[in-house]
């Protein structure tokens, strides 16, 4: 079943590739956007290159730097705020206010105190982090309360009723953001190189646009797509594992 | 930063090092022969180009003393002193080569759009890299220069890489361009109209590199010391192009073959005061500031 | 307890909901008051600038065009998402068949799509409805995607054994998803705001996001925070709007969970 | 003696995961007459609901095979309603109670009809001031009401219902048998109808199989030859009434228990 | 006689929403001494969960108070097991029988001795095989015997059951309601016990209580003065245990059904 899933994902994936080749030569110019039998090559030899892999490993690094502080900030507030009676009448329109700001706007202003490095994993944190925090704050709501009256009826602590029940309920909103921030991560991570500079793969896309350099960009976006491609493996993996009890999940097993 | 006084010029003993912030672009080819052929060394100076920068970070690097030096262009440096940040322009990063018809930024359009001078661009829409600096106003004053109506013409935002694909799939009419992209955009059929850079004034200063005020005040030997290597560094790459040509694709993505055929920037020795004076005109005309900068103060004497 | 009319416990409400930012807004004020930093100017010298430059024309100039696009690629992105989510979600083929793929392309940082969507569609709008929509999708689509995989199968199984017509059934499923699909939403909503600030930050000529670009630019630092509050504003309004229609489409949601508070 | 409706052969299931596998049925051979009332008893766990699901065309056997009306079993049939153990989560919690039992109706039957079943399916399980209520506003077994008014709306050829009196009272539990009883003669309806009450199987039915756990299949099928015209308190205290539900309370008590681990499951390897 | 240990006094409980208000309870009083058994039947829909919920400190009334060995109960006392009418809701799905079972255990026994009371909670409702598989496995009933062995597994002073032996068969009924006499002989606990099932509320209590819909209150409280010993057959087939059933049936005959629109709720203007 999952060789066969896979197996589909790989088809999904050819027939853009396909799509994507066909589109490209009947509409476009090659020197603006290239087809893929002229990235893929390019690719493969940024492939042999230890620059990209420096470049990969220091935006893969700020990437997870920056959604490991948001997950973990966006789960404690978002625990606190939604299991707690009343912060989230009194949160809300805070968060309401700033949950909008683009922190790319701040830059200027952050460049004050942080090295572009730190703000690059700033903007990610910042980024997934309200992702984080508004995910858990509706996946409280799932809570059934037939399952918290029973937690109750023993006295389990507030502690114990988020561990044992609001936690495991949270746990596929997660899931989803999970997902959606490793992609933001990521996303946010090649941001910072690009309208930053700081160095790593995002500021090799600006560098080989600046140079005009079209193939060599394609390719490295090509390559970061595929980081994407791997992490979300991981990502579907991870749910089966730790999401093997919830309805999706099973009903998938068993299909 | 750099925390001891330079020693000597020429002189032994330690290096003051000093670090510029600067993208990866081709003005940063006679910083690194410099450093190379050891010509920072020579005015005491040891220096870290930081890669890690861009227009949105420099200013405030720069004032907030994280970094001594970086580039910016000279509208833009006009700009932030009017707005009271204390910007001081130490020497050019990058100039127009004077020559019309062969300098390294031209005001493009479509081979097949039968346009042919920048004042029948009335009306239509050109692109420029950045509203608000000297791209629009060299974009502006070769319509002008022309004989054209520049409130008139509807400029917006492409950045420069994606001009040659902007101009020859006819997104826009005309578009301000710098090398290496007027090359490419050249070689995808695009011609160049108008030279604005010329019009803007006969040595302009295009980029300079630029401390704040305060390290210019408290280190004034730093700044001259940088000022006169990167002179001396200038000296060099006039009388050796092919040597900066090869440096080019050692730093950026250009390849070796593009390298040898764009045109270069110029190298000029002062920030171009008379250039200074009448970007500020055209700044002033163009709504970008209403309180001309005190030129002393702008540009380090 | 139930003292104070329906006014009483309004305003009560009012107060619960604005008294964190007003106490936030008072410390900035006094906290800035004195500052000297040009990036950083008196709270004052910002709503100063807030009143000169957002109470006039630049308003209607800069924020109707904004929240046209706004609106338009969000309500594109929501139809999009919750129909490609709903597919998704419901047939595991097709998640297996395009979860790579989607995978693939949420990685792509809107900076990287524009010069692609320069030449694809041009210079006008369409591009920046489509980066906005895009940034707004992925969490529509994922949510759905995942609130329909989570519905309970005792009401898949229900609605199959009275044979209700095909539409009727995908109707019911995604209605018992929309719990996630509203999270889903909520997300983008804040998303799409700031893509598209972002987006208004290239090839634009008006918009929120180009005229404080702009300001970024030419270093007027108390206009870009005046416009940083008006987008602040602005999310709040759009938030508030969105959860006047959540609570009345979930309120069953909330009496089925048990959380429907007396009214 | 009217047409088979329904065969089941052979039929088996087995839930599997990776920690378990359970043979929740094995070897079922069963079959039920057009117009029958057939109850279903047997211990907790031992295949009761499957067996209902797989009829119901919910959920696919592992062995044998489901014929209805000359046609195999794939997909829930037409003309069936399921009246679910799982009351609760079978009602739409965004539907009022009215709704809820309308829903089925929809692409039946026209407004002005379908209005009035409703009103009637409501009003005999005594809910019809709850109308427009939620799901979620009802206790239990005014729940368990609002799915058996919306099978009954539907008018089924094929009933099953899977306990569906068990969180009503007494009385009203009484009430609900006969109006079963009423409407199955009424609109010659085929019941398959699962209990835990002994009494309640023998008072309904004509005929009572009584299943075994797991491997074990059908214990028995027990003819209940009672008169056609039944009521509460005459047939439940007629002698011959006795004599069935003893016979079957003998049968069921020789049945294999569920209890015992090694009957219970069968944990794989 | 023992010390009273549950006061009840004019409580009342009516749930408002925006179209509907419905007085679930309105003036119950009710008095359960320390160890007694009681029983509370009546009509569905006329308040029993809401009642125990109210006991439980669960839900808050809204007149009237509880009073708990001399507190008055705002949140859930200590020492209290429920095990709840949605018993299927009430299990944690993420978690194995066992962990369910064991997770109110954590904070008060140590590891052996939780595993040992786990095991013994799960074979005496049968489950010993299943404590691997998870809730969502499990038949309604086997879910049902989870809720129980997690309630008696935690030896509670006080136990509250919302129809607990609702979907199990008769059979395993009947052990069931033996085990929790045993239980409640041996840890002397206090029981109140909804059942919509007489004879098991006479064959259980010490007390059986009818409960009128709505308005009503208390229709009857019946002392079961059977013998402190009981079993299935002896008991039930005594002609004293006879008596008391008809009794309480009579009773509960005699109370207003919810059946009737003005009684079931009284929908605010
Ligand atoms: N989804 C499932 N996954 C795994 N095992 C299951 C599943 N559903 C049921 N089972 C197992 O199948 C067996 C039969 O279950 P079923 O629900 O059919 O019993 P039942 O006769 O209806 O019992 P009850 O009277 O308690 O409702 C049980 O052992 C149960 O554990
Ligand atoms: N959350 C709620 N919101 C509104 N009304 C409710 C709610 N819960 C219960 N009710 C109403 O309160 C009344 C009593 O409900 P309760 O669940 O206590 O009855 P019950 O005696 O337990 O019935 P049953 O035997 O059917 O379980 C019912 O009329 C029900 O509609
Ligand atoms: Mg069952
Ligand atoms: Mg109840």
């Amino acid at each position: 079943m999952s060789r066969y899933r896979h197996g589909l994902g790989l088809a999904g994936l050819l027939g853009a590739a396909v799509a994507y080749e066909l589109v490209v030569r009947a509409l476009f110019s090659p020197l603006h956007v290239p087809p893929l039998t002229a990235i893929a090559p390019e690719a493969v030899r940024l492939l042999g290159e230890a620059r990209f892999w420096t470049a990969t490993g220091r935006t893969l690094l700020a990437a997870v730097v920056g959604l490991a502080i948001a997950l973990a900030a966006g789960v404690v507030l978002g625990f606190a705020i939604g299991s707690v009676p009343g912060l989230l009448r009194v949160t809300s329109s805070t968060l309401d206010f700033l949950r909008p700001v683009p922190s790319i706007v701040l830059i200027p202003v952050l460049i004050l105190v942080l090295d572009v490095k730190e703000i690059t994993v700033l903007l990610v944190a910042v980024s997934c982090f309200w992702i984080v925090l508004f995910q858990v704050l509706y996946g409280v709501r799932e809570v059934d309360q037939v399952a918290v009256d029973t937690a109750r009826s023993f006295r389990l602590g507030r502690l114990a009723r988020i561990v044992h029940v609001t936690w495991p309920t949270v746990l596929p909103y997660l899931g989803t953001a999970l997902r959606l921030i490793v992609s933001v991560a990521l996303a946010l991570a090649l941001t910072g190189g690009l309208v930053m500079g700081t160095a790593g793969l995002g500021e090799m896309i600006w560098s080989s646009q600046e140079s005009g350099e079209v193939t060599g960009m394609y390719a490295l976006v090509l390559l970061t797509g595929g980081i994407g491609v791997a992490v979300d493996l991981l990502a579907r993996l991870a749910e089966r594992r730790l999401l093997h009890w919830h309805v999706a999940t099973r009903r998938e097993v068993a299909a | 930063g750099g925390d001891e006084e330079p020693a000597e010029a020429g002189g032994g003993g330690e290096l003051t090092t000093v670090t510029l912030a600067s993208s990866p672009l081709g003005h940063l080819a006679p910083i690194y022969i410099a450093q190379d052929r050891g010509i920072f060394a020579k005015h005491g100076l040891k220096v870290e180009v930081d890669t890690e920068t861009s227009d949105l970070t420099s200013v405030p690097s720069v004032l907030a003393g994280k970094v001594d030096f970086a580039t910016g262009d000279l509208t833009t440096l006009i700009v932030a002193r009017s707005k009271g940040l204390d910007v001081k322009a130490v020497v050019p990063a990058s100039a127009s080569t004077g020559k019309a018809g062969a300098d390294y930024g031209a005001l493009v359009v479509s081979g097949k759009s039968g346009i042919t001078s920048p004042k029948q661009l009335d009306g239509k829409t050109v692109a420029v890299n950045i509203l608000t600096n000297i791209a629009a106003a060299a974009a502006r004053e070769a319509i002008r220069a022309d004989g054209g109506d520049p409130e008139s013409v509807k400029l917006v935002e492409i950045p420069f890489p994606q001009v040659p694909a902007a101009i020859s799939e006819g997104r826009v009419d005309g578009a301000w361009v710098v090398e290496p992209f007027l090359s490419a955009a050249k070689a995808q059929g695009a011609v160049p109209v108008g030279w604005g850079f010329t019009d803007l004034a006969e040595d302009l200063t295009v980029s300079a590199w630029y401390t704040s005020g305060a390290f210019a005040k408290q280190k004034p030997q730093v700044a001259s010391a940088f000022r006169d290597a990167v002179r001396e560094a200038y000296a060099y790459a006039r009388e050796h192009e092919d040597e900066i040509r090869a440096k080019i694709p050692t730093f950026t993505e250009i390849t070796p073959e593009v390298a040898g055929r764009i045109t270069l920037t110029g190298w000029r020795d002062e920030v171009s005061r008379q250039a200074a004076e009448k970007l500020v005109g055209y700044a002033q005309r163009d709504g970008l500031i209403t309180t001309a900068p005190d030129l002393d103060e702008l540009i380090l004497s | 307890m139930r003292a104070g009319g329906p006014l009483a416990r309004g305003a009560a409400g009012a107060g619960l909901a604005l008294g964190l930012p007003a106490a936030l807004l008072a410390l900035w004020w006094v906290a800035s008051a004195g500052s000297t930093n040009i990036f950083l100017p008196p709270l004052r010298v910002i709503v100063e600038a807030f009143g000169r430059v957002w109470l006039s024309g630049t308003f209607a100039d800069d924020v109707v065009p904004s929240l046209w696009r706004l609106g338009a690629s969000y309500g594109a992105a929501l139809v999009v998402g919750v129909v490609a989510g709903y597919a998704i979600g419901r047939w595991p083929v097709a998640r297996a068949l395009t979860s790579p793929l989607l995978a693939y392309f949420r990685v792509l940082p809107a900076p990287v799509m524009i010069p692609v969507l320069l030449v694809a569609v041009g210079i006008g709008d369409a591009t920046k409805l489509i980066v906005i929509g895009l940034g707004a999708l992925w969490p529509i689509l994922l949510n759905t995607a995942d609130g329909v995989r989570a519905v309970d199968e005792v009401q898949l199984e229900t609605a199959a054994a009275f044979r209700l017509p095909v539409w009727t059934r995908h109707r019911l499923t995604l209605r018992a998803a929309t719990p996630q699909i509203f999270a889903g939403a909520r997300q983008a909503l804040g998303i799409s705001i700031i893509v598209m600030v972002v987006s208004e930050m290239l090839m634009s000529t008006d918009g929120l996001g180009f005229t404080v670009t702009q300001f970024q630019r030419s270093f007027a630092i108390p206009e870009m925070w005046s416009g940083v509050l008006l987008i602040g504003a602005l999310g709040f309004a759009l938030a508030k709007l969105f959860e006047l229609v959540e609570r009345r489409a979930l309120r069953w949601h909330r009496g089925h969970t048990g959380r429907e508070e007396p009214s | 003696m009217t047409a088979e409706l329904l065969r089941i052969e052979k039929l088996g299931k087995s839930y599997r995961s990776r920690e378990r596998q359970v043979d929740a049925l094995t070897g079922i051979d069963l079959a039920v007459r057009e117009g029958e009332f057939v109850s279903v008893v047997g211990p907790s766990g031992c295949g009761k609901t499957t067996l209902l699901k797989i009829v119901a065309g919910l959920v696919p056997a592992t062995a044998g095979e489901v014929v209805l009306g000359g046609r195999r079993v794939t997909e829930p049939p037409a003309d069936l309603a399921v009246v679910f153990q799982e009351y609760g989560r079978s009602l739409f919690a965004w539907k009022t109670v009215r709704q809820n039992v309308e829903l089925p109706l929809r692409h039946h039957v026209g407004r002005a009809e379908r209005r009035a079943l409703v009103a009637d399916a409501l009003d005999a399980v005594g809910l019809g001031a709850a109308a427009g209520a939620y799901p979620w506003q009802l206790s239990g077994g005014m729940q368990q009401r609002v799915a058996i008014a919306r099978a009954i709306a539907y008018r089924p050829k094929l009933l099953l219902m899977d306990e569906p009196f068990s969180a009503v009272d007494a009385q009203t539990r009484g009430d609900l048998e006969d109006l079963l009883a009423q409407l199955w003669h009424r609109y010659a309806m085929t019941v398959l109808f699962v209990t835990h009450d002994i009494d309640e199987a023998v008072y309904l039915s004509q005929r009572v199989v009584v299943l075994g756990t797991g491997t074990t299949g059908v214990q028995a099928q027990i003819p209940i030859d009672l008169p056609a015209e039944r009521d509460q308190l005459g047939t439940r205290s007629s002698a011959h009434f006795g004599e069935l539900r003893a016979q079957v309370y003998a049968r069921v008590r020789r049945t294999p228990r569920p209890s015992t681990p090694e009957l219970l499951e069968r944990v794989a390897p």
